[in-house]
């Protein structure tokens, strides 16, 4: 499974489709993310419109990919997350670390 | 999915699913399925199917990964008895087991950053009760138990019908 | 739902499906959910999906109705077992068996109005292999045998994801 | 579970949703369709538009209806089969016997 990218007015907009789970969409994640790193973004949005769910392992990704792009003096923030997975990481307190977005044109604006 | 009547004489009712697999990730989706199909059945309603099922997933997950070590000669299995009104999961491995009390918080400052610890936490956050045993040769058996919804009046459950 | 790799290792995997019931007409139901959604992951369409539900159901529906005469402590089991590129299932109850080439046949122009004998009829119609079998006490084992689709090829398993 | 029951130019329709399956769905077909014989109806239509599925009990509740409607002098009649219905009526060679419409306004003027 590779995941959708697409770049707007400088921010690298990442888009998974289904379940950020275990062993498939996890690695995906994190594919998606070391690639936009290596392509040189600093802005990254993450799109969640398409996912359907998320277990441990995808957030275990999700905060690896805070740090790593934290690292590289990059932002990386969430869009669109369906109240599912919007439960899950308030249970899980990642939710506190990251800024989320229910709209694009925002977020977009919000890097710098 | 079940009637009042239905759950009214759980007491002599036999209804029990078992879910064995072999420890691939791609296998832990099959016991997702089976599993969030039986719960809308049990009358969950899809949002608590949604979170029953994630902690169903986390500790298929664990016995997969952490337990059996992704061998695929090694079995996670599930079994799920309705109980009276209780939902009564074991979900076993064949792994060496670990030491609950040794799994650090998740929640404090200093481990929102650490990849592990969530599984649990969420087994914890969805299930009335969550324990750990471990057998004499090594195993984890995690139970799950869930109290199902109380049964909904007549007037309101048209759409079981499709 | 699985992909290729998972189909051509399927010699060595394990993946069991059990559902145990009372002998209640409601809890068919379950067994359909259950399996439904166990044959979607297995990679089969919608429509087939429906065909082999029906089949399932028809044998369960015979365990509850003539096996078990609808006695709620006796019960109806089914195992379905994926091995290779086979799904294996067996049906059993806990009645007194009868006689299968007794059972008139549904098609022919004096049956078409008679109530009975299509159950087995659309077991035959949707699988690939049915058969009974009759234990020593006398309960009724049914088989039923359908190839799984062949895999997809990767192009086309986008759907899967969601 | 009780059938939905409409009149119309002197024709019973009766409208099952969900499973005529073993249990409820097949009882409440033959209900029906006693109640509109014992009300005095010799027109049946039966709208399968929100019915889900069929099995064997769901079926030989529609060919005993065929029979007592028959007996009774009347006339009973199926209407939107959903495909996976009418693939088994067929299979059981059920649906030779009755006549089958997709259009409610044809069926209606079928009963002459
Ligand atoms: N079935 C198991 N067998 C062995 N160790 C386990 C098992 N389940 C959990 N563990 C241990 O407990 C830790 C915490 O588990 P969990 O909260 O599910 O988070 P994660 O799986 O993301 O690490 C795991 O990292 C592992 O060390
Ligand atoms: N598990 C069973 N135990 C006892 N008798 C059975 C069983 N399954 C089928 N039969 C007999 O075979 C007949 C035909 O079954 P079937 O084709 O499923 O039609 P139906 O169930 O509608 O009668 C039944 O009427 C019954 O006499």
């Amino acid at each position: 499974m590779k995941i959708p990218v697409r770049n707007r007015d400088g921010v690298t907009i990442l888009q998974p489709t289904g379940k950020i789970t275990i062993g498939i969409g996890d690695v995906a994640l994190r594919d998606a993310v070391d690639d936009a790193l290596a392509a040189g973004s600093t802005s990254i949005l993450v799109d969640f419109q398409r996912a359907s769910k998320m277990d441990s392992s995808g957030m275990a990704e999700l905060v690896a990919a805070f740090k790593k792009v934290k690292e590289s003096g990059g932002e990386i923030k969430l869009l669109h997350l369906p109240s599912n997975i919007r439960d899950v990481l308030a249970i899980t307190q990642i939710s506190r670390v990251f800024e989320i977005f229910d709209d694009e044109d925002e977020a977009v604006a919000s890097f710098n | 999915m079940l009637d009042s009547v239905a759950l009214t004489d759980m007491a002599e009712q036999v209804l029990q699913i078992k879910v064995a697999i072999s420890s691939r990730f791609e296998n832990i989706d099959l016991v997702d399925a089976v599993m969030e199909a039986a719960m809308r059945h049990f009358g969950f309603d899809e949002e608590t199917v949604e979170r029953l099922g994630l902690a169903i997933r986390e500790a298929v997950a664990n016995g997969v990964r952490h337990g059996n070590r992704q061998e695929p000669t090694k079995r996670v299995e599930l079994t799920c008895d309705l109980k009276q009104d209780v939902m009564a999961l074991r979900i076993t491995d064949e792994g060496s087991g670990f030491d609950v009390d040794a799994i650090p918080d998740p929640l404090t400052a200093n481990n929102l950053f650490n990849p592990s610890g969530r599984g649990i936490l969420l087994m914890r956050a969805f299930m009335d009760e969550v324990a750990f045993d471990f057998d004499n040769n090594g195993g984890t058996q995690v139970t799950l138990k869930k109290s199902l919804p109380s049964p909904p009046s007549d007037a309101g459950s048209e759409e079981d019908e499709s």
